[in-house]
C-alpha cells in the first residue's frame, strides 16, 4: 500500500490536479458516449416506428 | 411582431445544432492551418512565440472566409432565402441574424479553441487573453464584411475562390490591429489601442454591413 | 387589387415577353399559361418584388410594391418552385417558423391541423429530408391553412401531387377567393377551381 | 463444421448478436480496468523521478496505443468492405472511428496534462507529439466526409478509399515529422525520460490497454447497432423491431 | 490508340486558356496568402526571413488546396466525366492528365511567383533557388494527392471545407520536406536530403494517386 | 449480343426495380419506358457500366462487362442526360474531342460532315456556350455519325429536338440498326424507328 493516507491519496504528491483530470476526463468520455449510444438508438428506434405507423 | 430575427437566429442555431459535425469542420480548418506553421517553420519556442500573433490571425482570417460558403448557400438552393426577401421584415434585420448565428456558430468556436492553440505557440497568459479579447472583437467584423461577399458570389461559378479574391482584402485592417493587439502585449505594451480600433470597425461594420449583403441578396437572387 | 402596366422581362440576353398588363380584383383567379420556358416563372417573380422588371410596373392597392415594400409583403404569400424548407428541421417545426417568418404567430395545435388538412399529419414530427417529393410539397402548401394574407402567387403548386391532394388544395383555394384573396397561379394541370371571376394570361416563348 | 458467414454478415442477422456480445465486452472491460486502477494506484510504487504524476501514464499509453491500433483496424474494415462489397464490414469501420477519435484525444490531452508537470510547457513541437496530432486529422476528415455523404453506399466506399489513402501516408508521416524534429535541432526534452519500468507498471498498462479494447469492441458494436437501425429504417426487421420495442 | 491522355491533355490547357481569368484567381490567392503575413507578424526582416520557408510552403499548400474544386468539378456537372468513365482507355491515365494540367495551370505558376514572393521575406539568392526546386518537386504531389480529395468529395455537400479537412493533413509531409530543404540552405546545409525526399513523395504519389482517383472517381459518378 | 439477368438497382434506400433480364442480338432495338423516376436513366448506367447494380449481371458476348471492361467500352456509344460538352469550345473542337476519346481518329471535314448530317454545320465554330438547348443536344448527338461501335445506349435523345431533327436521328438509327448494330433508348415521345426486332421494357415506379 502505497498511501498513508486518504487526503495523501487524493493530493497525489502535488500532483492531484494533473493526475485527477487526466482520469476524470477519461471517465467522462467513457461515460459520455455509452449515453450518447443509448440516446442515439432511442431515437433512431423512435424514428423507424414513426415511419413503420405510417 | 417584430421578432422575426429571433426566429432566424433560433431557426439557424438549431440547424447547426442538428448538423453538429457540419459546424465543426470550421473549427477543424483552423485548427489544421495553424498547427501546419509550427511544421512549416520548425519547433523552436522562440520562433513560434514570436509569429504566434500573425499566424493565429490569419488562420482566424482564413477559417471565416472558408466558412462563408455555409452562410447563404443552403438558404439559396433550398428557396428559403426567396422567402427572407418577401418576409414582411426589413431584409438587414434578418441578415443580421443569419449572421450573428455565423458567428455563433463559426467564429465563436474559433475565439474559445484560440487560446488553447496559443499554448502550443508557447504565448504567454497575458497575451492569451488579449488574443481572445482581439478575436472577440475582431470575428465579428470578419463574418460582417464576409457577407457581403457570400452574398455577392451566391450562385456563381468558381465562387469559393472568387469570395476569397474579394474578402481577404477586406479582412486586411482587421488582421492588422488584432494581431498588433497580440503582439503588443507579448512586448509588454498596452493592446488598448488596438483593440478599441478592433471595436472601432466591428461598430462600423455592424451598420454598414447588414444593409450592403441585404443589397447584394436582392441582386444574387434575381 | 393589384394591377400591372406594361411589364418586360429581359433574361440573358432573351426578351421573354413585353407588354403584359392586367388587374386582379378581390376574389379573382388569374392563370398564367405557357410552354416551358415561356417565362411564367418570371412574371410571377417579377410580381413578388423578387425580379424587377425591364420595364413597366406592379401597383397594389394603387402604390408600386416597390414604395410600399412591407405593406404588400404583410398581403402576398408566395409559394415558387422550390419549397423553402429545411431538410433537417421537421415538418412540424418548418410550417411554425415560416409561418411566424410571414408575420402569423401558430401555436403547435393550429400547425398540426393544417398539416393535417393537406394530409401529412403523421409527418409532422420527421425531418423533411426523409419525406418524398410530395410530401415535401404539402408541407409547403400547408402554409395555406395558416396564411392570412389576400393575395397569392403559387408557382406550380399541383406538380408532384397526388390526385387527392390536388382536391384539397382546390377547395382550399376556392375558399381564398370565395372571402375575397386572390389568387395568381400556373400550372400545367387542367384542375377546377371556383372563383368570383377568372382570368387567363398566355405567354408564347 | 461449416459456418455460414454470410448469414451472420447481414445486419437482420448481426443486429440481435450484437446485443448479446455488449455485455460481455462491457463486462470484460470493466472488470480489467478496475483490476488496472487497483494496480495503478495501489500497487504501483511512486516513481522516485516523476513523483505520482507518472501515474498518469497508466492512462495514456493505452490511449496512445488505442488511437493508433483503431486506426489500422477501422482502416482493414473498410479495406474489406470495399473488396467484398460487405455492407457489415463498411459499418464497423464506420463504427470504429469515433472511439478512435477520442482515444486519440484522449492521449493528446492526458501527454499535455503530464507534459505541463514534466517539461513545463503544455506541448512542444515533438515529433510524436506532432504525429499524433496528425493522425486526429485523419480521423476527423474520414468522419466528416461519411457524415457528408449522404447516400450511405456512396459514403461507405468514399470513406473507405480514404482510410487506405491514410493507412498508407501514416508511416509516411510518422517518419517525416521524426526528421524533421531531428534535423534542425537536438529537442532538448527527451519524451524517453521515463525510467525502466517496473513489472508492476507494465502490468498496470496492459490491463487497462485490455480495458481499452474491449470498451471499444463494446462500444462500437453498440454503435453499428444504431447505424444498422438508422440506414434500414425502412427495411421491414427494423420496423418491426421498433413497432415490438417498448418506449 | 493510346494518346487518349494527350487529347485530355490538350483539352484541358485549352480551356485553361480560354478562360484565362480563372486561372489566375489561384495565383492571387497565393500572393495574397503570402502577403498577409507580413501584415501580420510585423516587418522585421530578420523573423520574416526565418520564417519565409514555412510561410511560402504554407501558402502553396492552401493554394494547391484551394484549386482542387477545378479539378473534376466541370467535367462533373457537364457530363464529360461519364464519357471519361466509359471510354476504352485506362482511367488511371486520363486522370494522370488531368493532373497534369492542372499542375501545369495551377502549380507552374506558383512555383515561378515564389521566388519573387521570397524576395520581399528576404531570402537569399541559393535558398530562393532551393526554393523553386523544392517547390517543382513537391507540388506535383500536392495535386496527385489533392486529386484523391477532390474525386472523393465530387458533388459532396460542403465540398470545399471538406476538401481541405481530408486533403491538408496528408499534404503535411509535402510541407515538412520542403520547407525543411529551404531552411536547410537557409543555414548553410544542404538541402539534397530533403529534395531527394520530395521526388521520392512525388514519385509514390505518381504511381498510387492516380489509380486511388480513378477509384474514387467511380464511386462519385454513379 | 447483350444478357441481362436478374439485375436490381437500389437508390438510397429505394429499391427502383428488381429482376430486370432481357437479351438483345444484332440489329435489335430496345425501348426502356417509364415514369419519371422510375429508373430508367438508372437502368441504362448499369448496362454502361457506370451504376454497380444491387443483384445481377451485364454479359457482352458471354462475359460479365466489369471483366473485359476495355473490350465492351470500344464497343459501346452512350450518351446520356448530360450532353458532355465544354461551353467554352467550338462545337467542332467539343466533337473531334469526344470522338477520339472514344477511340476514333476524324479529321475536320468528317466532323463537319457529322455536324451538317444533323443540321447544325453553321454552329460548328461556334462556342457551344452561346448555342440553345436543342443545338447543343444535336451537337452531342453528331458522335452517333462518327461512331463505329455496335452498342448504343441513348437517353432521350429525342428531348429538345424539333421535328426535322428528330426524323433525321431517327433515319440515323434505322441505319445502324440495318448494319446489324443494336439501340438501347428511353423516350417519353412516340418516334418510329425501324429495327429487324423492337421490344420494350416497361419500369413501375
Ligand atoms: C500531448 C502530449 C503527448 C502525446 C500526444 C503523446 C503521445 C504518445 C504516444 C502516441 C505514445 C505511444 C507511442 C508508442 O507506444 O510507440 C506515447 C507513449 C508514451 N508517452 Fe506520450 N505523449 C505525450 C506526452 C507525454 C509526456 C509528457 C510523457 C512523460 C513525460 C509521455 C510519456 C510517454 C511514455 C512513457 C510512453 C510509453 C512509451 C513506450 O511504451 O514506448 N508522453 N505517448
Ligand atoms: N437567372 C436567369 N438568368 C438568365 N436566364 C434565365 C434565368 N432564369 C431563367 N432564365 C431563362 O428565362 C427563360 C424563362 O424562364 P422561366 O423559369 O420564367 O420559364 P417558365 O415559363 O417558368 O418555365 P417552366 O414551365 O419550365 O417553369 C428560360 O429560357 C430560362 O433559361
Ligand atoms: N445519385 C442518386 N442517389 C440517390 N437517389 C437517386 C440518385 N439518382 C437518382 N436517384 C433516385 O432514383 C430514382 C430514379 O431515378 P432515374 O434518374 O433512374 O429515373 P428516370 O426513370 O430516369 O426518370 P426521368 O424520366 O425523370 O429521367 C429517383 O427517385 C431518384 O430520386
Ligand atoms: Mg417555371
Ligand atoms: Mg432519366
Amino acid at each position: 500500500m502505497q498511501w498513508a493516507s486518504w487526503s495523501a491519496f487524493f493530493n497525489m504528491g502535488g500532483y492531484a490536479f494533473y493526475v485527477w483530470v487526466s482520469f476524470g476526463l477519461t471517465l467522462l468520455c467513457v461515460v459520455w458516449e455509452v449515453l450518447a449510444l443509448r440516446k442515439r438508438s432511442a431515437q433512431a428506434l423512435r424514428l423507424s416506428r414513426l415511419l413503420a405507423q405510417e | 411582431m417584430n421578432d422575426a430575427w429571433l426566429i432566424i437566429l433560433k431557426r439557424d442555431l438549431l440547424l447547426a445544432f442538428r448538423r453538429r459535425s457540419d459546424v465543426a469542420t470550421t473549427l477543424f480548418f483552423f485548427l489544421i492551418v495553424s498547427s501546419l506553421f509550427p511544421l512549416g517553420v520548425g519547433p523552436e519556442v522562440a520562433v513560434l512565440s514570436s509569429i504566434a500573433p500573425g499566424v493565429l490571425w490569419v488562420a482566424a482570417l482564413l477559417a471565416g472566409m472558408i466558412s462563408l460558403n455555409r452562410l447563404f448557400a443552403a438558404d439559396f438552393t433550398d428557396g428559403s432565402l426567396e422567402q427572407m426577401l418577401i418576409a414582411p421584415q426589413p431584409l438587414a434585420l434578418l441578415v443580421l441574424a443569419k449572421i450573428l448565428a455565423h458567428w455563433l456558430v463559426c467564429g465563436l468556436p474559433v475565439v474559445l479553441l484560440a487560446p488553447l492553440i496559443g499554448l502550443q505557440y508557447a504565448l504567454p497568459n497575458d497575451a492569451l487573453l488579449v488574443l481572445v479579447w482581439s478575436l472577440l472583437l475582431g470575428t465579428p467584423t470578419l463574418s460582417l464584411i464576409g457577407a457581403i461577399g457570400a452574398a455577392l458570389t451566391l450562385g456563381v461559378r468558381g465562387s469559393g475562390l472568387l469570395v476569397a479574391l474579394l474578402v481577404l482584402p477586406l479582412y486586411i485592417p482587421v488582421l492588422i490591429f488584432g494581431a498588433g493587439a497580440v503582439a503588443a502585449s507579448q512586448h509588454g505594451m498596452s493592446a488598448q489601442a488596438h483593440l478599441s480600433l478592433l471595436a472601432a470597425c466591428s461598430l462600423l461594420s455592424l451598420v454598414l454591413a447588414p444593409l450592403a449583403t441585404a443589397a447584394a441578396l436582392r441582386i444574387s437572387v434575381e | 387589387m393589384l394591377m400591372v402596366q406594361g411589364l418586360a422581362c429581359l433574361r440573358g440576353d432573351r426578351l421573354l415577353f413585353k407588354n403584359v398588363g392586367f388587374e386582379l380584383n378581390a376574389g379573382g383567379l388569374m392563370y398564367v399559361l405557357g410552354e416551358n420556358g415561356s417565362g411564367k416563372s418570371s412574371l410571377l417573380r417579377i410580381l413578388c418584388g423578387l425580379l424587377k422588371p425591364e420595364e413597366g410596373g406592379v401597383f397594389w392597392n394603387g402604390k408600386p410594391i416597390d414604395l410600399d415594400t412591407d405593406i404588400y409583403q404583410a398581403d402576398l404569400t408566395y409559394i415558387g418552385h422550390l419549397n423553402g424548407l429545411k431538410d433537417d428541421l421537421t415538418a412540424l417545426e418548418n410550417l411554425q417558423i415560416s409561418a411566424r417568418l410571414a408575420g402569423n404567430q401558430v401555436d403547435d395545435a393550429v400547425a398540426l391541423n393544417s398539416l393535417a388538412a393537406i394530409g401529412v399529419a403523421r409527418c409532422a414530427n420527421l425531418p423533411v429530408g426523409v419525406l418524398s417529393q410530395g410530401q415535401k410539397r404539402r408541407v409547403a402548401l400547408a402554409r395555406l391553412w395558416l396564411t392570412r394574407s389576400q393575395l397569392w402567387i403559387l408557382d406550380e403548386p399541383f406538380a408532384a401531387l397526388d390526385t387527392a391532394s390536388v382536391d384539397v388544395l382546390a377547395a382550399r383555394l376556392g375558399e381564398h377567393m370565395s372571402n375575397g384573396g386572390m389568387t395568381i397561379i400556373t400550372t400545367h394541370q387542367e384542375v377546377t377551381i371556383h372563383a368570383q371571376s377568372t382570368q387567363t394570361l398566355r405567354l408564347s416563348a | 463444421m461449416k459456418i455460414n458467414w454470410f448469414k451472420y454478415s447481414s445486419p437482420q442477422t448481426f443486429y440481435p448478436l450484437a446485443e448479446k456480445m455488449i455485455p460481455w465486452f462491457a463486462w470484460l472491460a470493466a472488470i480489467l480496468a478496475v483490476a488496472g486502477l487497483y494496480i495503478s494506484f495501489v500497487m504501483a510504487p511512486t516513481d522516485f523521478q516523476q513523483g505520482e504524476a507518472y501515474r498518469i501514464i497508466f492512462v495514456h499509453v493505452p490511449a496512445a496505443w488505442m488511437s493508433m491500433v483503431i486506426y489500422i483496424v477501422m482502416a482493414a474494415w473498410a479495406g474489406l468492405g470495399l473488396a467484398l462489397n460487405a455492407r457489415l464490414s463498411a459499418m464497423m469501420a464506420q463504427a470504429l472511428a469515433p472511439t478512435g477519435a477520442i482515444f486519440t484525444l484522449l492521449a493528446l490531452v492526458t501527454g499535455s496534462l503530464w507534459g505541463k508537470p514534466m517539461w513545463g510547457a503544455w506541448w512542444v513541437w515533438d515529433a510524436r507529439l506532432t504525429s499524433e496530432l496528425i493522425l486526429l486529422f485523419l480521423y476527423l476528415g474520414f468522419i466528416a466526409l461519411q457524415s457528408s455523404i449522404d447516400d450511405p453506399r456512396r459514403a461507405d466506399r468514399a470513406g473507405a478509399l480514404l482510410a487506405l489513402v491514410g493507412v498508407v501516408n501514416v508511416p509516411i508521416i510518422y517518419f517525416s515529422v521524426k526528421w524533421w524534429n531531428t534535423l534542425h535541432q537536438g529537442s532538448s526534452i527527451n519524451m524517453g525520460a521515463a525510467p525502466k519500468m517496473a513489472a508492476t507498471m507494465l502490468l498496470g498498462m496492459l490491463l487497462m490497454a485490455l480495458a481499452f479494447w474491449m470498451y471499444t469492441v463494446a462500444v462500437a458494436l453498440m454503435r453499428v447497432r444504431c447505424i444498422m437501425l438508422e440506414r434500414e429504417r425502412s427495411a421491414d426487421w427494423v420496423k418491426a423491431l421498433s413497432l415490438g420495442a417498448k418506449s
